[in-house]
C-alpha cells in the first residue's frame, strides 16, 4: 500500500499535523484504507434519525462509507442497521429511500430476511419432488444479512460494523456529548425534508470545511455582514481526548463594521435585505448561550445548529475524489407553526444553494482541484500554532491539526 | 382549449424567462414575478412526501432581488453557463386573467473546459396573472428529478 | 400549413402524452392510442436496416394494457424518473381527421442517488386519428438514435 | 406580438431545418438560406470578447455547399448522428419580410456503440427574410456555450 | 497480480467451488488476467453468424473480449476474422456496422489490407522520385492484420486468437454439440435485428444468470404463470466435460397455481392477457421435446431458444464493470410468414425491454452495486449441493459451480 | 513504475526507435512518468502569447501538463508564470481564461498574492484580539505560489517548473530558432481567437501527426487536390540535435492529378470550390519559400503556418487517453483588414470542424481505440528507414522516429 503511497509523492515528515500532502486527497490506496480503518473499523458512523422511521416496520437505506445499509425499526419496534446486499449472490435487494416492510425479499430469488437481516427462508430449500434443494448442513442462522452494532441517543442513530467499537458515549466524550445533547435532549424530532449534493472533492475536505473557524468570516460575506459569525465573536473550539470530534460555539455579535472586517475583501457594509423575513431569528431555550454549534463527530457527520435552522449533514465518499453530502433539516414535534416557517426560510442560508454554504462546496471543488494537480505538494494548517489545543478564540486550525494528529494513528501514515 | 392569441403571449413570456436567465441580465428576474409571489425550488422526494423542505423558498420579490444580490455580490462560485429547454407546456385558465401553466424543463450547464452537463431536470408548476399589459409570475415551483445536485445550485432556474 | 386551432390541438396533445408519461398515472397511457394501433420502440440500425425486430412492438391497445400491466406488477427493476422533452413538431393532414406528425425526442432519466442521463434520444413517427372529440395515436413509432440502451428501458417512451 | 401565422410558419421553417440536418438530406441544408447569407459557429468566448474567430465562417450559399461536400466527400470521420432540440423561440419583425428570431439549441449526438452525449448547446442569433413564398436565412450564427468540443464538429449545427 | 487480488481481500479455499469472493466481480488485475487467459486464450468466442454476410465481400464489425474485430466473407467466399486496428499505427479502421467492401483502406496513410487480413500495398513504399519509402526489407506479408483462427459450423462463425485452441467440436463437447446442432441445423438462418444494451455489472454475472435455473420461475413472474417455466416442470442441467458450457433444458406445463407457487411471492394467479397474440406459440420440429433450451458457451456467449423466439447474446466486456450485451434475432429463410411475425412478437419478452428479460439487467446491475461496496464478502451457490454433476431437475446451483471449477484451473486462483 | 508497465506488456527492443508498444500510449504508471519528466522536468512548455496579456495586471490561466498556471504582466510589465494553487490548503484560486487584476486574493481564507506569486498578506495573521494567528516564524516569503522560471520570446511565452532548465534559444537549437522567427520576428501579434477540443488519445498521437509528412497528401484530400500538400512538392523535414523538436517545410505545388494521385483513394480530380474565397491564398514577405512550416516543440506545443492561417495549438494531457487541444489563432498587429479576413477565412481549414484537420483530431481517437485494445502490439513507424536524420523530401517518418529517441532517453523505457 505505502508503495503506492510513496509512488504518489506521499512524503510526510513523522508528527507533522499542521502539513498534509495533497497526496492524501486522491490517492486510491490511501482512501482504500480510510474506508478499512475509518469507515469500516472501530469508529461509529451516523446513518440517521429514529423520526425517519418511526412505525414498526419502517426502513431507511443510507450508506455508510462505501456500503450500502438499512436502518429498520423491526416489528417489536427495535431499530436494527443491516448491510444492503444478499447473502446468496450480492443482490443490492433494497432501492426506497424510504419504506414500511414487514421483511425484505431479494428480487433475484426470493431469498426473505426479517427486518433485524435474519435469514427467514428461501425457495425450494428443501427442494422439489425430492430434487434438489439447500444440503442438509445449511442452516439458515449463518446466512444472515450483515449486522452492524447499534447505538441510539436521544433520536440519533450511529452502527458499526466492528462489533468491539467502544459505546458511543465513551466515543464522543464527555466535551462533545454535552454539546450532542444540547441539540438533541430528547424531544422528539420532526423531519422537514432532505437536501443532496454530489461534490467532487476528498471528503476530509468537509471535515476540514466545518473544523475550520477561520474561513466563514472571509468566505461567507453574508455571515459577516449580519454579525452571524465574525472573527471577534465570542467563541470556543473543543474537542474529544483524541482530536477526532470537535465544536465549533460561537455567539453572533451585532455585526456591521469593525476591526475584523477592515481589509477584509468579501466585506460589504451597506448590505440590507429587501425582505428581512430570511433573518427573522428568535432565541430558542435550547441554545442556552450560543447563537451557533457546529458539531463534527468523525468520520461521517456533521450537526448543524446556526440560530434557528436545524440539520445533519452525512458525508457518504465515492472513491476518493468526491462524496455524496446528505442533509437531513429537522426541528421539534412541539414547534409552533411560526418556529417551522422560521426554520425554512432560514434552510434558505443552508444547503447546495444555500447563501453561506454553496460557496463550500465550491471551495472544496476547488481544493480537489488545486490538489490533484501537485500530489507532492502539502497544506499549511498553522493559524494559531502548531499544535492542538482548545482554545476560546476562533483564530486558530487546531481542531484540523487535533483531527490530522488522530488521522496518522489510526491510519499508520 | 385557451384562446390562440394568449396561448402565444404566454410562450412569450417563457421565451423571455428563459433569455433572461441564460442570457442575463439576472437583475431583470424578479421583475419576472408579482410582488407577492412563490418561487420554490424543490427536490422531487420532499415534494411527494409533503415535506415542506425547499432547495430555495422565496416569498417575495424583495428575497428574489436578495438572491440576486446574493449571487452577484456575496456568494462566491465557479462561473457556468446555463440554458433552459422546456417542453410540452400545459396552459389552463383558472380565473380571469389568471393562468395555471405546467411544463418540462432541462437546464444544460457549461462549466469552463469541461463538458456541458445536466444541472436541473424536472418540471414547472406555476400560476401566471395579467399585471396591465404584462403577465407576471405569482407561483413558480420548481420540481426537480435529479434530487443529487451536481455540488451547487447558483443560478435561478 | 394546417390550421392553426388543429395544430394547438395537436401540440396540447402532446403535451398530455408526455405528461402521463413523466407524470403519471401509466395506466391512463394506452388510451392515448385508438384500439387498433402500432406502438413500436425500434433502434435506428434496424429501422435504416429494414429489419424488422423492434425493441417493444405492440399491435393494439390491449397489448398497451398488458405492458404497463407488466411493468407495474411484475416486471422487477430500479425506479426511475424520466422526462420527455419534443421538439421540431412537424404536421401533415393525410385524410379527414388523420394527421401524420413527426417530432424529435429527448428523454432524460434520473435514477436514484445518480447523476441525470439520456435514456432515449430520437425521433416520432406518428400517425393522430380523430375520435369523437379527441384525439388518439393510430401509430406511433419511436426510432432511437440511441441503440446501445442503458441497460433497460421499462416505462413507455 | 407577431401574428400567428407568421408565428406558426418560422417554427414549421425550423421544424424543417432540424429534420434536414437530423434526418437529411444535408444536400438541401444550403438551400435553406439566401445567397448572400452569413452562417457561423462560435464559441461563446470569442462572442463575448469580440474576437472574430470562428469555429466554422461562411459567408454565402456556394461556402454551405462546398461543406456539405466536404463532409460527404473529403472529410473523414466517424458516424454519429446528431438530434436538434430548441426552445424559447422569440420573434421580431424588422423590416417587411425580414425576421429575428432567437433560440436556444441543444444537439445531442450519438457514436455507434456508445452513450448519447451533448455535442453542442447555445443559442440561435438568426435573420429570416422572405423569399417568394419560403423563408430562408440570411444570417444563423449559432453561439455554443460548450467551447470544449467533444473531438471535433461534422455536421451543420 | 495477486497482490492486487490480496490487496482487494481475495481469499478463496481451494476448491471452493461454491462460494466467490466479491473481488472477484470488480479488480481490475484479475479482469486483466480474465481478459489474457479466457478471451483471448484457448477458447472459441461468437463472432455473428454467416447470414449476416451473406455476398463475397460483406463484412461485420464486432469485438472480442476487448478487442474490435471484422467477421469478412473474402472474395473467393471464404470466412475470415480479423483484428480492427492498422498495422502501420494503430488506427481502428473500420467504424460501419455492416457494409460490403472489396478489401480495407486505413484512412490514416491509406495502408490497404484484402478481406482476409493482408497487406496488400501502401502508398509510396518505394518511394517518391527516388526519396524515401520502406526500407529494402519491408516485407507486405509480415505486417498484415491480426488473424484469428476461424470455426464455422452450420451457420455460426467462432473464432480464436490463439491458433493453437482445440477443435471447436472438442471446444463444445459432444452433449453441448448436440443441443448446438439441434438449433443451428444447417437451415439457412435469417437475421431478424438487434438489441443492444450496456449493462453496468461483470461479464461473469450474465453468465451466471443463464445457468442458473433457480431464477426464472422467481424472479420472472411471466414465466410462472403462464407455465413457461417453472421449478416443477421436466428438466435437465447439462454440461461439457469441463464444466465450462451448459444447457438448461426444459418443457413449458400447464402454468398457474401449484406446489412450487406456495409463498412464492412474484406469482399473480389472476394474471391474464388483454391480448394473446403475445403468447401465440406454436410448436416447431427441431424442438423434438423441450420448449426451451438455453445454451451458455464460455465466455462470450448465449444461445436461446424461447418457445419461437431465438436469438444470440453476445458478451463483450468494458472493463470489469460492465458488459454490452448484444442480441441478434433470428429465424429460419424458410419461415412462414406467420411464424416470422410470431417470433418477433415473442421478441417482446426479451432484450433490453424484454417482459423476462429487462429484470435480468436489473438484478445484474444490483449484484454488481452489491459486490463492489464489499470485495471481501463471498457468494453461497449451493443450491443442490456444493459438487458438480448434470441433474434432471432446476432446483440447483450445479451450473454455476461447473463454471467456476473450470475457471479455477483456467485463471490459477 | 517499470513493473505496472510489464504488466501492461511494455517489452520494448532496446533503441528500437521505429517500434513503439501500444502500451506507451495508455499505461497510467508511464503517464506519471511523462507528466514529472517531460512537462515538469527540465523542458520548456508553451503558456502564451504577449498579445494575451497587454496591459499591466492582464492575466491568462492556462495549464502546463496537468498543472494549472497563470500567466500575468505584473505592475511594472514584468511577464510571470505561477502555479494555480493557494499555498494554503489548495485552492485553484483563479477561474477566469483572462482578465485584469492588482493582485490574487484566494476566495477560500483571502490569503493575498501579488502578481509575481509573492504571498503579501493573510488575515488575522497577527491574532485578533491577542488571539490566534500565525506562528512568530511564520514568514510570508516562504509561503508564495510556486513560480516558474520563464522565458519570452518575441511575444511567445514559454515556462518550465525545472529552474535548472537550459535557456530557451539552447532548448530549441539554432535550426528550431530559425523557424521560430520566421513566424515570430518581432512584430507585434494580434490574437483572431480561440477554439477548444478534448480529443479522446493520447497526447504524443498529436505530436507524432504533426511530425508526420506521411499523411496529410493521404488523409486530407483537400490538400491534395489544392496543392496545398502532396508527397512530390518541395520539403524539408529538420530537427533539432535532440530530435525532439521538428519543422515540416513545403511549399505548394500547382496540385491537379499527378503521379502522387495515381491510385490515391483519397484524391477527387474534379473538386471545385462554390466560393474560391476559402483558398484566396495571398503571399507573405516573411514565408520567404515555403508556403507551409508545421513546427513542434516538445512536448507541448505545435506552430502553425499554413499559407496565411497562423495559430499555436497547445496540448493539455488529461490523463493517458485524453488531451485537451487548444488553438490561438493570429494575425499581426500591421496586418490588413483583407488580410485579417484572409486568415479568418482559412481558419475554416483548421481547429476541430476544420477542412484538414477535424480528420485529424478523429484518427487520432482511432488511433487509441486500436492501441488500447492490444497494448502488447507495436506500432511500425520505417517510412524513409529505420534511423534519424533530416531529409529534403517527406516520404518519411523520420521525425516521429528522431521524437521516440530523444523520449527513450530521458523516460529510461
Ligand atoms: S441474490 Fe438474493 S436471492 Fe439470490
Ligand atoms: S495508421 Fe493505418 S495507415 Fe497509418
Ligand atoms: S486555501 Fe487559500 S486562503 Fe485558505
Ligand atoms: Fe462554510
Ligand atoms: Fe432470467
Ligand atoms: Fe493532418
Amino acid at each position: 500500500m505505502m508503495q503506492t503511497a510513496v509512488q504518489h509523492g506521499l512524503d510526510w515528515p513523522v508528527n507533522a499535523i499542521s502539513r498534509v500532502p495533497y497526496a492524501l486527497y486522491s490517492d486510491p490506496e490511501i482512501f482504500r484504507r480510510e474506508l478499512q480503518r475509518l469507515f469500516y473499523g472501530k469508529h461509529w458512523s451516523y446513518v440517521g434519525l429514529e423520526a425517519e422511521v418511526p412505525r414498526n416496520g419502517d426502513f431507511k437505506t443510507t450508506k455508510i462509507g462505501e456500503r450500502a445499509v438499512i436502518l429498520t425499526r423491526d416489528l417489536q419496534g427495535g431499530i436494527n442497521v443491516i448491510e444492503n446486499h444478499c447473502a446468496h449472490r450480492g443482490v443490492q435487494f433494497c432501492q426506497e429511500r424510504l419504506g414500511n416492510r414487514k421483511g425484505f425479499v431479494c428480487p433475484y430469488h426470493q431469498w426473505a430476511y426479517d427486518l433485524k437481516g435474519n435469514l427467514k427462508g428461501l425457495p425450494f430449500r428443501k427442494g422439489v419432488n425430492g430434487h434438489g434443494g439447500m444440503p442438509e448442513d445449511f442452516k439458515l442462522e449463518n446466512h444472515g444479512l450483515t449486522k452492524l452494532k447499534v447505538a441510539v441517543r436521544n433520536g440519533v442513530v450511529f452502527a458499526s460494523f466492528d462489533h468491539s467499537v467502544e459505546s458511543f458515549e465513551e466515543y464522543l466524550g464527555p466535551t462533545i456529548l454535552k454539546y450532542f445533547d444540547r441539540v438533541f435532549d430528547g424531544r422528539e424530532l420532526s423531519v422537514l425534508g432532505y437536501s443532496r449534493q454530489r461534490i467532487p472533492g476528498n471528503w476530509k475536505l468537509m471535515q476540514e470545511n466545518i473544523k475550520d473557524p477561520y474561513h466563514p468570516g472571509l468566505l461567507h460575506t453574508w455571515f459577516v455582514t449580519f454579525g452571524l459569525w465574525r472573527a471577534d465573536q465570542e467563541s470556543q473550539m473543543v474537542m474529544d481526548g483524541h482530536g477526532r470530534h470537535a465544536c465549533m460555539i460561537s455567539r453572533r455579535n451585532a455585526g456591521g463594521k469593525g476591526a475584523v472586517t477592515d481589509g477584509v475583501q468579501s466585506f460589504k457594509e451597506q448590505m440590507t435585505l429587501h425582505d428581512a423575513r430570511l433573518l427573522d431569528i428568535v432565541p430558542e431555550a435550547f441554545w442556552n448561550g450560543p447563537t451557533v454549534v457546529m458539531t463534527t463527530i468523525f468520520p461521517s457527520i456533521i450537526i448543524q445548529q446556526q440560530v434557528n435552522s436545524l440539520s445533519t449533514r452525512q458525508i457518504l465518499p465515492c472513491g476518493p475524489n468526491s462524496f455524496d453530502f446528505v442533509w437531513t433539516h429537522f426541528g421539534f414535534a412541539d414547534d409552533t407553526a411560526e418556529m417551522t416557517q422560521r426554520r425554512l426560510r432560514q434552510a434558505n442560508l443552508f444547503g447546495p444553494a444555500g447563501y453561506v454554504s454553496a460557496d463550500d462546496g465550491e471551495v472544496v471543488e476547488l481544493a480537489q482541484d488545486g490538489m490533484r494537480q501537485h500530489p507532492e505538494y502539502q497544506t499549511i494548517s498553522e493559524l494559531g500554532g502548531r499544535d492542538i489545543g482548545n482554545t476560546d478564540h476562533m483564530v486558530t486550525e487546531t481542531l484540523i491539526r487535533g483531527m490530522y494528529g488522530y488521522y496518522r494513528k489510526v491510519m499508520e501514515l | 382549449m385557451i384562446d390562440l392569441n394568449l396561448r402565444a403571449e404566454i410562450e412569450d413570456f417563457y421565451a423571455r424567462y428563459c433569455a433572461v436567465l441564460d442570457e442575463g441580465p439576472l437583475e431583470a428576474w424578479p421583475d419576472l414575478f408579482t410582488e407577492q409571489c412563490s418561487y420554490r425550488v424543490v427536490p422531487r422526494e420532499n415534494y411527494r412526501a409533503g415535506k415542506p423542505l425547499a432547495t430555495l423558498a422565496f416569498e417575495s420579490r424583495g428575497m428574489l432581488k436578495d438572491r440576486i444580490y446574493c449571487v452577484k455580490q456575496t456568494l462566491f462560485h465557479q462561473p457556468y453557463s446555463q440554458r433552459h429547454l422546456l417542453s410540452g407546456m400545459r396552459f389552463e385558465v383558472t380565473q380571469d386573467d389568471r393562468y395555471r401553466v405546467e411544463a418540462n424543463y432541462l437546464v444544460i450547464r457549461t462549466k469552463v473546459d469541461e463538458m456541458a452537463d445536466v444541472l436541473s431536470v424536472g418540471r414547472y408548476y406555476d400560476e401566471l396573472v395579467r399585471d396591465g399589459t404584462t403577465l407576471r409570475l405569482a407561483v413558480k415551483h420548481c420540481v426537480f428529478d435529479n434530487e443529487l445536485i451536481p455540488n451547487s445550485l447558483i443560478y435561478p432556474i
